[in-house]
This record gives structure tokens, C-alpha cells and sequence, in this order.
């Protein structure tokens, strides 16, 4: 069984803020029935910006639910600025840390949140360029390519060091060592060719 | 606590510990060696060989004391491509258990070998028909199992095993789930090899059985010394074959009761689970399962939520997701057949024996339908 | 009865028994569930895990469990096979364990690899100038044993290890032996992989450990679920695995003891063999051994009929034959050492355990003077 | 350890007739020290080629202790053409049986009862021809190729049943294997020259 803390367990068995909000202004979506995680989040903010009310639906792990009632406990009161600026791990740290394995499930609510922001402001989200390697750290090879070239990376340690990648679940391992490989070896053809 | 996880793993049976403990406590020779204490222990292995025989009607000769089930599967693979060295095709299920189908995907991406992995319909049937016609002078073995460990579908070992054996291949099935729960019977279904694990069977972990018919040319996988005629090294685990061989005497005795006992209680739950709790279906052909094993999915809810509920009232059962390893996605034996996401991710695996009641059959049906409810009250994906 | 057998199998001791009894009777949880009942199973392999670590000087995620010191020894060599699939030769010695040299015999024979055994001299050391000149580039994997079971000559495995390290070459060592006699340190040794077997150490038969070093790229021997990290498919075997951490601590503490008392009491029975049998030789390097250890050849009588005389006086111990599969050719360790048949085929281990009394070494010596002056009077061999 | 019998064990602990015979006009050594099985038979036999005594040392097993014991009891008071007739069963026999991989023990007797009748008639024993295979039955290849080829026997199982090579220890079954399909093969490829 997982290693939850009492933060997670309390927050799975009785989560706070859960269903659809009336009035809500923003709304937030990421994971899908697919993928088995999903958050849908809801958020009323008022002219000022600031975030008066939040509620959310999870379809998830006891850690997905805890991480989304954590969210949204976060969240409340502040002004969308300052929401922008917490991170998955500020929710794990809420929560009294995250099993490394479930890291993803405070990543999707960063991720829901970032949403619900944009759909306030009207602004379009890209979605992040390249193709995802790390599931747990919605980690991108091209954020791995681009570490590899400039920080001096050379093998899957140091990527699960600098990009967290890897350090979850560890399914995408094979592929982060893959990608470096890849890297590595275009870049060594670069230097001999010059 | 109501533990209804048998598939996974049983309570070792105080008939089987008492049989044992002598043989941890006292009787720790060595049963190979040349005196009269080891030979004590060597007379009660001899004994459980032909108990765990006697259990798949096979005859004592035949039988190799294993690790585990996921070594008898190894094993059995390893032999055909030991013995059929130009032979580089395999055939096995897509609902195999790991201990098979990783296997088949290594010898696939690492030796050069081609897998045919025979598809399901959506009641979790095999598609004879891939099968047969995958069949070929190439094939080194095909490997079906005896009942799948989630859903409990019981595949027609006796007749798929003629047709391969028709065609002068060798026939494995993994009996780790069918043994003990409906009749085994090794020279009636005409196998070449089986698997067994003991502790599915209310022996402890750590111990299994490969079955090799006499006449089978079968080399060791764990190569080293003479223990098991030479077909499996490694000093003999001596405790616990003897807990298998007095394991494999219950099982025997009491598969009557599977099929009576256990097969109401699993029914009884199955038809309260879905008559009081809406959008909920049952994976598998139920005209043809293990009578111990029921599959379900619940709409709109993810799996894992619904054991860490069922957990906080007692209540032990598994997921239909590999959830263990931090994976989202449902497990390989659902997705072959195509169950909807909506209600594998939700798919929780109940496996009874014979120490469990109707009355925890009750609690646990008490226990799902608020359950379920709270967890689709906070599902984006539900709507009443 | 005089148990003196203990390189062949070890008394589990009675901690170990306790420890390991509550998961097998009560909490046989499969350790991977998600329940809490699992739980407490899981919470307690970690702690063995921790205990197996700490008694080798390892860290706890470098642990994997096995089934037997021959399945460490077959998942050794196999990462290595995997890990450079285009590297065909092999190092070993001509002395290791059968889980070690059979598997090298059948690479050889079946699958296209060159192994070099390197000798040994009279005194069972080896000859370091052919280990150190078969080092190539195609060199997949070197294994040396810490300790020989029979003889109990220990090789230099941190010297060795630096050398095949030097060359950027695997190297694994079989510490089966060793492990409980003298100190195993895989850090200060140095090297990759390591296995160790339960029931050597006073934990039951049937379980044993492979240290894989972090860092080395191992790839499973027992392809299967996701248990030990994804290293070692197969069920955990709970009680085992909880029983040998117990042992590990015990074994730990009682290497002082190894080191004198035990010494001690074999060193009197070597010394009234000696003294009070004609005819008689020690087989090893008396000055690097096992201190439990003494491998003793009677000149013109046979092992077998030793034993079983040995046997009627309730004394057990093993010959130097491998008797049992009713070869009669003396070990392939012995012949290695070009012992002289005379005193090969008369060779007797005896190996003791800190619960051996220096008593119970007056019993055995009153006992084989008489045994031994019989046997030689009908020896068509002996004249004195 | 080994199922011996009790006749095994008693003959094995109390050996009957051990050691040289004095006047002994009949020796049959067999066995070596290398072999680790070795046995020295010794006969007294009178004018009417009758055995009066028998004696003997042995170095090996119990059941090569056991055998030579029961070999020297069972030949005293026979005359010699009978004792040639004495099989490695007869030997077994009166042991109440030996385990299958000691029956070499009881062929050891046979072979060297052999020798000492030869030894005492003068006349010289030629070796087997061919190679050895199966040690415990005493059986060499050219015996083996001829059941082959005038039996029908078609594979190890036939051998042994026919002529118990490979009935014992079984380390000769390989051999064995072998030596029948080489001379099936031979013999198909005669058939087809034909
Ligand atoms: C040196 C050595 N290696 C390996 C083994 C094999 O251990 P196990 O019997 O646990 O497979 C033994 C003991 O038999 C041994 O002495
Ligand atoms: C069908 C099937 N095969 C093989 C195994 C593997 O058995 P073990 O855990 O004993 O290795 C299992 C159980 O996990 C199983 O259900
Ligand atoms: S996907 Fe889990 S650690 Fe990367
Ligand atoms: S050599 Fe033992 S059976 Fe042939």
C-alpha cells in the first residue's frame, strides 16, 4: 500500500470543497477518463482578481482527491497572481509529501490550475511542445534535449536530479536514457564535424 | 478484517503449519545427505511429491519442486527453447499473466524470437482461430493458461492442447489459478507441462510446482546442482514442499466445496452488487469462470479509491490496475478485452476461498454502495 | 545427535523462527496489496531488506531476494550475458559451486560461450596470473568465490575485484560460504554482485539474496511481475524473507565468535585427527580457511562407508564425493587440487556451527579412530 | 542417503569373510583406487573344483563392502562351474536388493568371482571390446549397436529395458542417446544404398 501521510488520508476521506461551484468564473480541466486521473476545477474569482471561492470533481487515486482538495484550500483567498505561482510540489508540501510514484497527481492539479487562470484571462494554453517522457513530472523530451545541451547532463541520474524526470514511478527511465543517448550523440557528431 | 483477495495471495492453513513446522524447527537436514537425519526429511519430500502428484493425477517422477509460479512459467518456456534451439516462435495469450507474457515480450525485443499473442473476445474468450492457424514448424511451444488470475475465465485446456499436440508442439498451461478450485487432471487434459504456486493454495509463498510429463526433454533453468534429478538446482526448500504436498491433499478435498459453497457466497455477492448499485458490470464470461473470482467495474470511479474505502472498513480485495508500480493504466487482461475505461479503471477483483461467509458478503456490499456513491458524487464523469 | 554439516545446511535458529512465524500463521498479506493488512507485510520485508543490507555493508535498494544461493549465482551471470550480449567468454574457477560451473558448462556446450576455469594449486589457492591474462575485451563477467565450500579456502576477493574493475570487466562473487564466518563488506571488496544463501546462516532453506551493485544495468533472471523493483518476478516469500533478515543480524553479531570459539573447537578436532589416525591429511590451505571448516582425507578407505559408520554413532557430516548422485569420482574440487585419489576418495568435511561443543569433537574423533582402523583392515589398499 | 536394505547394513557392518585367505589358489582383483570401488576375491578351491572358502578386502561403499560379503557367502561350498553362473542379480538378490545406482557394486562381484575362476583354470580374460558406457551394468557400445541392429531397439528406453544400461546412476543415458542414433542413422543410410 502506499505510504500516505495522515494529510493525504484526511484529505481523501473527508475532502474539502467538492462539486461543481455555482457562479464559477473559471474552470480548469486536465486528465481524462483514459488516462484514469482527471481534475475539472472551479474557481470563483472577483474583481479584484482574487480567488473567493474554489471546488473541484476528481476521478482518481486517494492522492488525486487529496491533491485536489489541497489545491483548492491553497488557492482560496489568493489573487490569481499569486495562484500562478504555486507549484505541484507546494500541494505535495501541503499534504505532507506525495509518494514519489504519485507526484502526478499534484502535477495535474498544478496543471488544472494554470487553466482556470488562462479561461479567466481568455487566454489560449499551448500545449507544452514536444513529446511527454515523464508522466509523474509532465516532463517533455524536448526539456530533456535542451538540459542535456546546456546544463552539462550526461546520463538519467543527473536528469532525475535537475528535471525530476524520472524520479516517480520510474516507467520512463528507458526512455529518459534514450533521449540522452540521443542527444549526447548528435551532439558529439556536432563537435567532431566543427 | 474480511479478506477476499485470494487470487493474489491465501492464509497458509493450520493443517499446512503444523505439517511444517517440524521441518523448520527440527528437521533442517539437508535431504540429500548421507545420514539418517536427512533421510527423515527426505522420506516426507518424497511424500509431498506424490501428494502434489496425486493432486493433478500425475505420477511423482513428473513433478519439480519450483520457487514460485512465475519460475514453473519460466521454466517451461526456457525447456522449448532449450530443446528447440532453431525454433524461434512462440505462442501464448494476451491475457497471460507476467510471469508468461514478459517473458515472451524479453525473448521478443532481446532474442530474436517472434510471439504470437492469441487475442480475447469481450467476454475474455480465446480466439481458437488466431491460435490454430499461428500454429507452425517454427513454434517451440504454446502456453495457455488454465483460468485467467483477474477475471477468472476458464479456457478448454483438454481441447486446445489436442490441437497443438496434433501438430507435435509442446503444450504448457499455467495452472496457478485453476488449481484448487476446479479439478486438475494432467493426463485427462494431455499437457506436456503445468505450472502450480503454493501459496494460491493455501501453502505458503515461495514454493511451486512444474509438471513435465515423462517422455519431455526438459532442461534445468536454475542449473547448479543434482537436487530434482537434476532438473533444478539449488539445495531443496524442504519446510515448504512438505507444506505443499499437505496443501495440495486439502485442495483436493475440499474442490467439491468450491464448487458449492464458495460458488453461492461469490454468486450471492455478485447479484447484491449489481442489483444496488446502478451502472456496475461484470468482466468475464460468467458462464465459465472460477467459482471463487468475480471481476467488477463501477462506472465513473477509479479503482484504487475504492480499496482505500473498502480498506478503512476491513475489507481486502484488489484493483484491475497494476497500481502497485505507480501505473494508471488498467491492466493488460481488461484492455485485451476491451473493456471501456469508464468501468475498468474502476474494476475491483473479488476472490473468495472457503474461509470466507455470506455475512462478509454483506458487510461488504454495506460497504460499497455508500462508497461508491461519495466517489461518484465528486467523478466529473458521473451523471445521474 | 553431532550435527558438524554445517556448510551443507544450517539448524534454523530459534529467533529466526519466531520471527518469521506471526507471517506465516497470521499476516500473510501479499506483501504489493493495497490494504493495510499488506502492510504491516510490506513494512516488515523492508526492515529484513535493511538487515540483509546492513550485515553486507550494502544499501537496502541494492538488495534482491531469491530463492536460493544457485538462483543468485544463475541471475548473476545472466545480467552480465544480458547486459553484453556480444560478449562471449566467461571467467570462472574450477572450484566454484555447480550453481556457478554447471551453468558454465552448459554456456559452453549449448550456447556458444568460451569459459576459462582458472586452476588452483595443491593448497586449493588460485592461480592469479591465468585469471588476470583471460581478461579480454570479450570478457562479459568475472566470478570468483569468496570461500570454498569444501575446503573452506577463502580466495582474496578485494584484490581481485580492483584488478577485474581495473579492466572495466563485471565482477560477481559467490559469498555463500563466507557469508557468517568471516566479515562480507561489499563496499571495501568492491564488487558488482554478490550472493549469499539463507539457509547456510540459520534461516530456512529456500531463500536466498543477490547484491547488485547501483549502478549496474541488471536485467530480471525471473521474468515476471513487479516485485524487488522489477528485478525478480515471483510472489515475495514473506516469512522467508522476514526470517533471513533476522538471521543476517544474528550472523552478524556471532562473527566474533566464528572467529574464536569455533575456530578453536575445529582446530582440536583437526589436530586430534591428525594425531591419533595415520595416514591422515588436511585438504587446503590451512592458513587461509573458513574457521569452521576442515576437509580431511583418510588414506585407503572410502568416504561413503566412513559416513555411514559415522552415521550409526549419530554423527553427521559429508564425504568429499558428490555420493549422493552415485557418482564415485571425488569432487571436481579435490581433483582441482590434484588431491591423490588415495585420500580423495577417504576425504570428509566436517563443518561446524557455533552451537558445536568441543565435547561433542571427543565423540567424533573416539568414534573414527576405530571406524576408520576397520575400514582400512579390509582395504585392499592398506598396509601399514 | 542411500534406501539400503537391512541385509545391506548387516553385511555392511558385520562383513562376513574379510580379509587374505591363506592358501588361497584363486584370485580376482577388479576395480582400482581411482575408481574409488575396488574389490579382491580370494578362493580356496579343491581337486574337485569344489570352493571350500572364500575371503575378501574391498575398498568402496557400503554396498561394495555389502556385495563382496554377500558374493563370498553365497559362492562357499559351489563348485566353480555353478559359481560362474552366479549373475550381479543373484548377488543383489540375496542383499535383499541394492539401490539402482549401486547395482555397479554388485557387477563388481560378478566380474571379479570371473577373474578368480579364470585366475584358478589359467585361462586369460580379454577385456570387453569396445568402449565402456554404462559403468553400473557393465555394458559396452559394440553390445549396445548389436541389440540395435538385431533387436529393433529404437531409443534409450529400449536399451535399458533390454540390457539395463542406463538403469542405474543414468549417466550414461546421454551416451546411450547417442550411440543408438548413430547407428540408426548408419543403418537407415545402408537401407537407403540398398
Ligand atoms: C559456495 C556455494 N554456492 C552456492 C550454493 C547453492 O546454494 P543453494 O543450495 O541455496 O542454492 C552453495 C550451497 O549448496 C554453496 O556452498
Ligand atoms: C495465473 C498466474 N500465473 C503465475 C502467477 C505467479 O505466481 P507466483 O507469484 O507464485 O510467482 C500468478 C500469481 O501471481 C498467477 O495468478
Ligand atoms: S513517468 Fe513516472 S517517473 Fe517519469
Ligand atoms: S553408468 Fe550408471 S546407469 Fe549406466
Amino acid at each position: 500500500m502506499w505510504n500516505y501521510s495522515e494529510k493525504v488520508m484526511e484529505h481523501f476521506l473527508k475532502p474539502k470543497n467538492v462539486g461543481e461551484l455555482e457562479g464559477a468564473n473559471a474552470i480548469g480541466e486536465t486528465g481524462s477518463l483514459n488516462c484514469g486521473d482527471a481534475l475539472k476545477l472551479y474557481l470563483k474569482v472577483n474583481e479584484n482578481e482574487r480567488i473567493i471561492d474554489a471546488s473541484f470533481m476528481t476521478f482518481g487515486c486517494a492522492s488525486a482527491v487529496a491533491s485536489s482538495s489541497a489545491l483548492t484550500e491553497i488557492i482560496k483567498g489568493m489573487t490569481l497572481d499569486d495562484a500562478a505561482k504555486v507549484t505541484n510540489d507546494d500541494i505535495a508540501d501541503y499534504l505532507g509529501g506525495l509518494p514519489k510514484e504519485k507526484m502526478h497527481c499534484s502535477v495535474m492539479g498544478q496543471a488544472a490550475l494554470k487553466k482556470a487562470i488562462a479561461d479567466f484571462r481568455g487566454i489560449q494554453i499551448l500545449e507544452k511542445p514536444g513529446e511527454m517522457i515523464c508522466e509523474c513530472f509532465d516532463v517533455t523530451d524536448l526539456e530533456i534535449i535542451d538540459a542535456v545541451k546546456n546544463n552539462g547532463l550526461e546520463n538519467t541520474e543527473d536528469v532525475t536530479n535537475y528535471l525530476k524526470a524520472g524520479g516517480g514511478c520510474g516507467k520512463c527511465l528507458d526512455r529518459i536514457e534514450e533521449v540522452v543517448h540521443k542527444t549526447m550523440a548528435t551532439m558529439e557528431a556536432h563537435s567532431e564535424a566543427e | 478484517m474480511i479478506y477476499i483477495d485470494n487470487n493474489a495471495t491465501t492464509r497458509v492453513a493450520d493443517e499446512v503449519i503444523q505439517e511444517m513446522l517440524p521441518y523448520l524447527e527440527q528437521f533442517y537436514g539437508n535431504p540429500s545427505s548421507m545420514y539418517g537425519f536427512a533421510d527423515t526429511v527426505n522420506k516426507k519430500v518424497q511424500q509431498a511429491r506424490a501428494q502434489v502428484a496425486e493432486f493433478i493425477n500425475a505420477d511423482p517422477g513428473e513433478i519439480i519442486f519450483t520457487s514460485c509460479g512465475t519460475e514453473s512459467d519460466n521454466a517451461a518456456i526456457n525447456a522449448a527453447i532449450n530443446a528447440f534451439p532453431q525454433k524461434k516462435h512462440i505462442i501464448a495469450t494476451e491475457v497471460e499473466h507476467p510471469a508468461i507474457r514478459s517473458l515472451c515480450f524479453h525473448l521478443q525485443d532481446k532474442k530474436g524470437y517472434k510471439v504470437t499473442f492469441v487475442p480475447v473476445d469481450k467476454k475474455g474468450r480465446l480466439d481458437f482461430d488466431t491460435l490454430y492457424k499461428a500454429m507452425s514448424d517454427d513454434t517451440a511451444i504454446v502456453s495457455v493458461m488454465w483460468a485467467n488470475n483477474e477475471t477468472g475465465v476458464i479456457f478448454p485446456i483438454a481441447e486446445i492442447a489436442e490441437k497443438v499436440k496434433e501438430k507435435g508442439i509442446w503444450f504448457h498451461t499455467d495452472a496457478v489459478q485453476g488449481a484448487g478450485k476446479i479439478p486438475i487432471d494432467v493426463k485427462a487434459a494431455g499437457v506436456d507441462m503445468l505450472s502450480l504456486s503454493g501459496h494460491k493454495i493455501h501453502a505458503p509463498k515461495g514454493i511451486g510446482v512444474l509438471y513435465v510429463r515423462k517422455g519431455i526433454k526438459f532442461s534445468p533453468f536454475l542449473i547448479g546442482g543434482h537436487q530434482e534429478k537434476g532438473r533444478r538446482g539449488g539445495t531443496e526448500n524442504t519446510a515448504s514442499i512438505i507444506a505443499l504436498g499437505k496443501a495440495c491433499e486439502l485442495a483436493k478435498a475440499n474442490i467439491p466445496l468450491m464448487n458449492t459453497q464458495v460458488r453461492e457466497i461469490r454468486d450471492y455477492l455478485e447479484t447484491r452488487l449489481l442489483d444496488e448499485i446502478p451502472a456496475t458490470s461484470v468482466n468475464g464470461d460468467r458462464g465459465n469462470r472460477l467459482p471463487n473470482t468475480l471481476s467488477i467495474g463501477f462506472d465513473a470511479v477509479e479503482g484504487e479509491s475504492i480499496l482505500m474505502l473498502m480498506n478503512q472498513a476491513g475489507i481486502c480485495a484488489s484493483s484491475g490496475s497494476a497500481c502497485t508500480s505507480g501505473s494508471l493504466d488498467p491492466s493488460h487482461v481488461l484492455m485485451a478485452m476491451q473493456v471501456p475505461f469508464k468501468s475498468a479503471h474502476g474494476t475491483i477483483r473479488f476472490s473468495l476461498s472457503h474461509y470466507n461467509t455470506k455475512a462478509e458478503m454483506d458487510t461488504i456490499v454495506e460497504t460499497l454502495i455508500p462508497a461508491i456513491d461519495r466517489l461518484r458524487q465528486m467523478s466529473p464523469f458521473w451523471k445521474d
